[in-house]
């Protein structure tokens, strides 16, 4: 919930736009996008602002490109973002596996859509978190993160980027059409009232060699651009710290291992919780994204009929709070799961409570977002 | 003094991984050796590939080096060239690589005339996955997914990035690395998307399946129907379809490179901000 | 304050403008706004619709649910979207190209404005159809300053258009004004 | 590991050096078969590949043409003409 | 008596969802008239398309009709038309379903040479999506992803199917229903693969950008400059340019086609069996 | 296990050519492939099959159209099958979900390989699972059959294409390079000695309209192919029983949910659990596919030690067999999950135990399979 | 629902029928511009699209060219030609 | 009766093909076989390897774990198999091209055969390696009757080379069976 100043200078913006000029705020300079609904606004505006700024964008001929293109950009330095759908997701998937595998940042937004398939594609749904988590072959982590206000997705753009360069990876910015298409007020910061961050670079002596992959200091490999003499290798076959393939068993282990510890280790700059009325809730409602939004006005009439409710809403949901769930799984009675899907952060939210506590699924798919009074009888009905 | 080719290889690496006789070679060795009449640097120089045989060679270059997904080297690349502009950007691959999966990036990369270099070696079957046809597999040659003779009528590689709009089009072959090199060098000097097909062998696996297991023989039946393109074209149908013709076959030098579009167009708007 | 406004038509784009000039007056005014179109890129000649909540507090859940203020230009898309609507609900419709149920004329108050009539005959050009329905609203819902809303209008109409944009939405305020003079809507 | 003939040697006459590596040659055959002059062999056993290996045959035959080092897969053979004559070649 | 449109339609599903004036439906019109023509029986044709306004179009064909994933159709097709070589398979999709995403799928149709009929409605815009530019998008032309005008050369779609190995290739206009056609069902009739061109007119998304808002003023601009094949090669450069041809482009009548092929493979196995 | 009658006629193939013949045995007469290490042996023996049974093998310009064509050929009435290996697999999701959308029968092959990304090609891994499940976006169920053993194998294939059938949807076929290249035993049974399944069709009356989702039947709308007549419509857009778009939200979402039940539904001929000295155990060992066969050798040796350890080994890993975990859960004292990957159906293991176990994971990656010595140290350290 | 003129007409010289469909009607207008003989007109306010609507202005100066048929992209004109004329035009 | 077999070399098909030899006789033998390749697709004249694992009950865990015989015809590829050898394991190895180091020499038993000499000096053509290996192999191992080798090996050589790969598994034979003769090897 953002409240905004009456002299503020409030931009009335539709969510698409507002991922768009945050991103460019955040020092996005390279853009590699495939149009389709109803992420394209975010493409449009990008177009458009980023060679005001000097940065590139490009449309290219499907997302796979898209996704190519911006991994390709982000080695050369940029910071590069994609944006897309569900179908257009399920393209990029390859591709994003070899920005795990490369380690480059990028942000990739999908702004959800009714689905499988071509589905729904004027929409909203919350259907893709399970595929942001595991979508792509292979072991791998993911940072996926779901704003719920337009303030907040301003403000988680820039987290995102700011993410993929702390830790080297690509991050998952996950809004839905109902987010994408709303308009409504936001407030920009200041430039310099917000963090900026960019990739590690290593300490080299001179004349040292650059290992792209050298984690002797960390987790985090440290990273210099291409074209800076360092004339280095990367490959999206397992490799070792000089970028160059390698099959040994124990080598590729512990890598794939340090890619997954990279996140795990790293969640005290990851983890994004807000909580609404939960402090003292018998009744807990677990909920994310716009139908958060629905959530807390449940909460807030359960309330009004003396139910104890309270909202957990993750902001960022993978890696998924299991810590906090669990917590908050022994703290109340029983647990609400509100998303807009027909079941999928539900199967963590059970896992992470660890015991036989009633979770009450309200799920829903088929276009029409799930309403306050849905979620509130969820809540009636296991109070 | 002898060539000096360890500028731009990454000497540990080698002896590379294909097979004694595999064309590839050849045509790295055509690559540095254009490189170096250009006197390009390797810092400056990003090579990049998708999967296969032909795609290990990012891995021996000194260079800024990509060995990507399968097929999709040419999206990367063009991040690459969109962000760094005032970089060397050429783009390695196999038959299958650039012409079966990569089919789209490549007539994509080449229509919008991206200052790109990209070669193909083309050996005529998918070489690392064990001998499958690929789309310039010659009707009725055997393949592990044609055991009974290639079905499919198989791409010009040449006409096709021709139709798809790109500004330079050139074949050289394996029995021929010296053309090639200067090839190479005219394709990398050329403003805007520059293609260059190599016609190579495969004796492993597409050789062994048709008779011309040594390496020797394929180069052979590769060089006897490399014709220069004039000499070509004065050829009687039959004879044009038993020979191939090499050399620049399309060259357009007055077409907009699209990194100098785009950044006219950053200039413009910076000018007028 | 609450209030819910939705707008439907047929394939218009103008209608999803008329929505994002209430929300951006709004805030001139001190108010949240929150702005749902349906997604019309793919939904050519379809019905479409936009809603604008607006509310004193910040705005939690940002869809319509209890319309106050509906208007539809065409049958296809007041049959699409006139559900769930509330007796209290005020609807504005055109009489020559949306037909409305007898039933709904009992239950919901309804008022019928030519407005394609209105615009063609006063504007002779339809692309001000929707600065014409928007007039309506702002005569009828009478939640947002008047001035406001022109000013935000003014921001958004294609340059060179302001002045024909600030007519036609006199048009339909006049047009309301003058019913309500002539006593058959409350003012 | 060479039998009979060397894997680097120079010509008397005209000073042109021929070098084999042999960590690189996998005994492809491909130099002996372009040679024009017929100045290179093949010998069995000894390479790591497959048990051939490049070998001088006639290094006062050799007319420096390059081809051997040009169309070798392998970095394996290098060719070292004294005067401009190579450096011409090599622009061609 | 009229001519019996409704054989072919789905009368329940019309008015279609097409904007008012769109070419789209002048194309599907075309369609019947050459299905009829051939007395193409709606139980004997598949019409396979992708995603798009002009992919819908299936769906008010009565015929068997598949409305598959973006720029895939073609894939689809192949599918359909293997397991049966019998029957009529037809593609119709957009601009930017055939040649920007789905451009792989259509060169290597063309390539295989397989019996499908390609038709692309191309509109030089990404339609439904709300008018992005697509690879058919003019240079300089306003799209909503090309605010400051096209930096993108276009594809000549007829020219990248010849050189892809394309057996017919056709171009025809929206503002020639009669001569479209005509060249539709000489398409349907050759036997491997065929494509035809629509040169047509989104005035919601690429006119109301270009200052072409009402479809007739589109479509005129399109038919002013569409040009018979042979008057146009007598053109000069410049007039070449600012024209393009129409007409059947390209018709090789002596190409194997791939499902004869495979079928003969079959047959030929169960001989010797 | 499977023992082979000394006289029976026993070939020694590899586990890619016994997924192809099988699939000849179950029907197939239709397959679009692209090659990828290490599955390509399947393509290629169909490539040498097929036209010898009068089916038509085709090898796509890549993995995407071979999805396309195998739903295509699907719908024109073949028994279709694809084969592929995590990057394929990744590019296929898309079109997989187009034909849980449309209700395409048809078999998808993934041998899967070491990754994410290009990963170790030619090693084994068991990193695609969760992948099967989530892979493509929006919401759908998923068959998931993994078999062990080359006899198994045969049998599963030959499964997978009659739950296809029966079911009327993609039906997935998990191996990995373990099982793809190791050549072992099968004894192939004889024709009309197995069931062979065809998808449901309808009892139409003559002139009446036939409807591709007309569910007043049942879940799994019957099916005709086209060009009888029918010519119907299908598309993946959410549409109506018949088959035309709908964004009507009550239809959708019955729908969704109906390809959802149809599955959940199904359960009795969907489920396969295999158990090995599981009936007294009191160490619960979980495991699957290749890795399974490591975790039975361990099992005995166990036993040998004198510690109670029992096997689950679910052949059908999705749906997943929740109910047998959560009994064989309360039966043992702590559980041990080896799988060949780095933690994914130990979630599922977890979640479905529904209280705080002790789960011992014995995860690997880098190439070289888990043997039977690190899944008996993990039953010892939970013993 | 047209005011002034009709949806359906035919020809006394020539017998020719021309139809519009008002339902199918969109009233883009492409009939009106494509007729060579000025036979058809838009009207205003009626049609369920955008307030305009084909009609028949004058069915005499019909020649049965079809060409308002054929470029409708409605299915919302037909024209029926009593003799082979039609025919010969619909072969062509 | 558990036996494990290691054969390896550089880029070679040939010994895949001697260990699915192998596993077909150890059919007729009416044993079980695992035989699992390093998948030679991708390692152009890199070191591939195949084991075969043999079992007088159903194999459940495939792979080697304790490998009685290994082969080895290239020093890279010795290097990268030879690992987590037991003591009591057979080694062949054709000396002039594998190195072996001097500790396996003192830990295990291994035999020099110079296969690729024999091969060439006997047979012309190298494509007979793998057979001569093989014969090493049925003369060291001693678990497969050589009749049912020799019919395996028939039925997968291609077709005209039968009666030169029978002749070059003998060579195998005879080599070790010399050395047996000799003294040289243990029976
Ligand atoms: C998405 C994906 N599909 C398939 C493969 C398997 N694959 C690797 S290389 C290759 C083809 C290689 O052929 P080509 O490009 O001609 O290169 P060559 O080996 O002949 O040089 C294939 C199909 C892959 N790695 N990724
Ligand atoms: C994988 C995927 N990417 C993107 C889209 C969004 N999309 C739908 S239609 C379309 C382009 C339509 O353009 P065109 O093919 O020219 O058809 P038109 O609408 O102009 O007829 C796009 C990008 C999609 N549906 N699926
Ligand atoms: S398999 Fe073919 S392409 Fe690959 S290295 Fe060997 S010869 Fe070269
Ligand atoms: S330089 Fe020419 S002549 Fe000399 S050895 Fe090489 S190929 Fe033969
Ligand atoms: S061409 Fe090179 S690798 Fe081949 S034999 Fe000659 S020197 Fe050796
Ligand atoms: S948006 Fe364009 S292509 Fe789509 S229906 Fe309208 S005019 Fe036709
Ligand atoms: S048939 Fe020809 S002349 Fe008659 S109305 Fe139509 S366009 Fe005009
Ligand atoms: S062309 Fe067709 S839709 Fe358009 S106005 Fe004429 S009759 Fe109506
Ligand atoms: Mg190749
Ligand atoms: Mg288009």
């Amino acid at each position: 919930m953002y409240t905004h100043d009456k002299d503020a200078d409030v931009k009335f913006w539709a969510g698409n736009i507002v991922v768009a000029e945050a991103a460019v705020a955040a020092g996005c300079n390279f853009f590699g996008g495939y149009p389709i609904t109803p992420s394209s606004e975010v493409a449009a505006h990008m177009a458009y602002l980023l060679p005001k700024h000097g940065g590139h964008f490009i449309q290219m001929e499907d997302e796979i490109g898209a996704m190519g293109s911006v991994i390709g950009a982000s080695l050369a330095g940029a910071k590069a973002m994609t944006a897309t759908s569900g179908p257009g997701f399920s393209l990029k998937l390859e591709n994003m596996g070899f920005g795990y595998m490369v380690e480059a940042p990028c942000v990739i937004v999908n702004v959800m859509r009714g689905g499988p398939s071509t589905g729904l594609p004027t929409h909203p749904a919350q259907a893709d978190v399970m595929q942001a988590r595991w979508g792509t072959h292979g072991d791998h982590s993911t940072i996926a993160i779901a704003p719920a206000f337009h303030q907040e997705t301003y403000m988680e753009t820039i987290r995102a980027f700011n993410l993929a360069e702390r830790l080297r990876m690509p991050v998952i910015l996950l809004l839905d059409e109902v987010l994408g298409h709303l308009s409504e007020g936001v407030v920009p910061p200041k430039p310099g009232s917000f963090e900026i961050w960019d990739r590690p670079r290593p300490n080299l002596k001179k004349g040292e060699t650059y290992y792209p992959y050298d984690t002797t200091n960390g987790d985090i490999p440290p990273f210099i651009p291409y074209f800076e003499g360092h004339n280095w290798h990367t490959t999206g076959l397992n490799h070792d710290k000089t970028g160059f393939p390698t099959t040994d068993p124990a080598t590729v282990d512990a890598d794939e291992r340090r890619m997954i510890r990279k996140v795990l280790d790293n969640r005290d700059i990851i983890d994004k919780v807000e909580w609404f009325m939960a402090d003292d809730a018998e009744i807990g409602v677990f909920s994310f994204g716009s139908t958060a939004r629905a959530a807390m006005v449940a909460v807030k009439q359960a309330r009004e009929k003396g139910i104890k409710a309270g909202l957990m809403r993750p902001v960022t949901i993978w890696p998924f709070p299991k810590d906090q769930v669990y917590k908050f799984a022994k703290q109340v009675k029983s647990m609400v799961v509100a998303e807009f899907n027909l079941g999928q952060l539900v199967y963590e939210v059970e896992r992470s409570a660890k015991y036989e506590l009633p979770v009450k699924r309200v799920l829903k798919t088929g276009g029409v977002p799930i309403t306050p009074a849905e979620i509130l009888q969820g809540i009636e009905e296991v109070a | 003094m002898a060539f000096d080719y360890f500028k731009y290889l990454r000497k540990e690496k080698l002896p590379h991984m294909w097979c004694p006789g595999c064309g590839i070679g050849i045509v790295l060795k055509a690559m540095i050796r254009a490189f170096d009449d250009l006197q390009w640097e390797p810092a400056d120089i990003a090579v990049v590939s998708g999967i296969g045989c032909t795609s290990r060679s990012p891995g021996y270059l000194n260079a800024n080096t990509l060995h990507t997904t399968h097929g999709r080297a040419a999206s990367f690349a063009t991040g690459i060239k969109m962000h760094r502009p005032d970089k060397h950007v050429v783009v390695i691959s196999g038959d299958g690589d650039a012409s079966a999966i990569g089919g789209n990036h490549l007539i994509h990369a080449a229509r919008r005339n991206i200052d790109l270099t990209y070669i193909v070696n083309n050996n005529n079957i998918y070489g690392m996955t064990g001998g499958q046809y690929s789309p310039t597999t010659p009707l009725g040659a055997k393949a592990a997914t044609a055991p009974y003779g290639n079905l499919e009528p198989s791409f010009n590689l040449a006409s096709l990035l021709i139709g798809a709009g790109a500004t330079y089009v050139a074949r050289a072959h394996v029995g021929n690395g010296r053309q090639m090199s200067k090839l190479f060098r005219d394709g990398f000097n050329h403003k805007g998307f520059s293609f260059i097909e190599v016609v190579s062998n495969c004796h492993t696996q597409f050789g062994r399946r048709n008779r011309m297991a040594d390496p020797m023989n394929m180069i052979k039946w590769i060089g006897d129907r490399a014709t220069p393109l004039k000499k070509w074209e004065s050829m009687n149908e039959d004879d044009k379809a038993m020979n191939f013709p090499v050399g620049v076959l399309h060259h357009d030098k007055n077409q907009p490179e699209y990194t100098d579009t785009y950044d006219a167009l950053i200039a413009k708007l910076k000018q007028s901000a | 304050m609450h209030y819910e406004t939705r707008f439907s038509a047929v394939g218009g784009q103008g209608i999803i403008l008329a929505g994002t000039i209430i929300a951006d007056a709004s805030h001139l005014q001190g108010l949240y706004a929150a702005g749902s179109p349906t997604y019309t890129a793919q939904v050519r000649g379809g019905p479409t619709k936009v809603d604008v909540v607006l509310d004193n507090e910040p705005i939690l859940f940002p869809r319509a649910a209890n319309i106050n203020f509906f208007l539809s230009l065409a049958t296809r898309s007041y049959n699409m979207f006139a559900k769930d609507l509330e007796p209290d609900v005020t609807i504005v419709i055109d009489p020559n190209l949306t037909t409305v149920p007898d039933e709904h004329r009992k239950k919901y108050t309804i008022y019928d404005v030519p407005i394609i009539q209105l615009t063609a005959d006063k504007m002779g050009r339809m692309v001000y159809t929707s600065a014409v329905a928007l007039g309506t609203w702002v005569a009828l819902a009478n939640v947002i300053d008047e001035e406001l809303i022109r000013a935000a209008l003014k921001r958004r109409a294609p340059k060179g258009t302001e002045t024909y944009n600030m007519k036609a939405l006199s048009i339909g305020i006049d047009y309301i004004k003058e019913l309500q003079d002539a006593g058959k809507v409350k003012a | 590991m060479s039998d009979q003939y060397p894997l680097k040697g120079t010509s008397k006459r005209k000073g042109i050096t021929i070098e084999i590596d042999e960590v690189m040659c996998k005994g492809c055959n491909v130099c002996v078969e372009v040679c024009p002059v017929d100045a290179l062999d093949m010998e069995g056993i000894g390479s790591r590949w497959q048990g051939y290996l490049a070998v001088i045959k006639d290094i006062e035959a050799c007319t420096g043409c390059l081809l051997c080092e040009l169309q070798c897969p392998d970095f394996a053979i290098s060719v070292t003409v004294p005067d401009k004559k190579k450096k011409a070649a090599a622009a061609k």
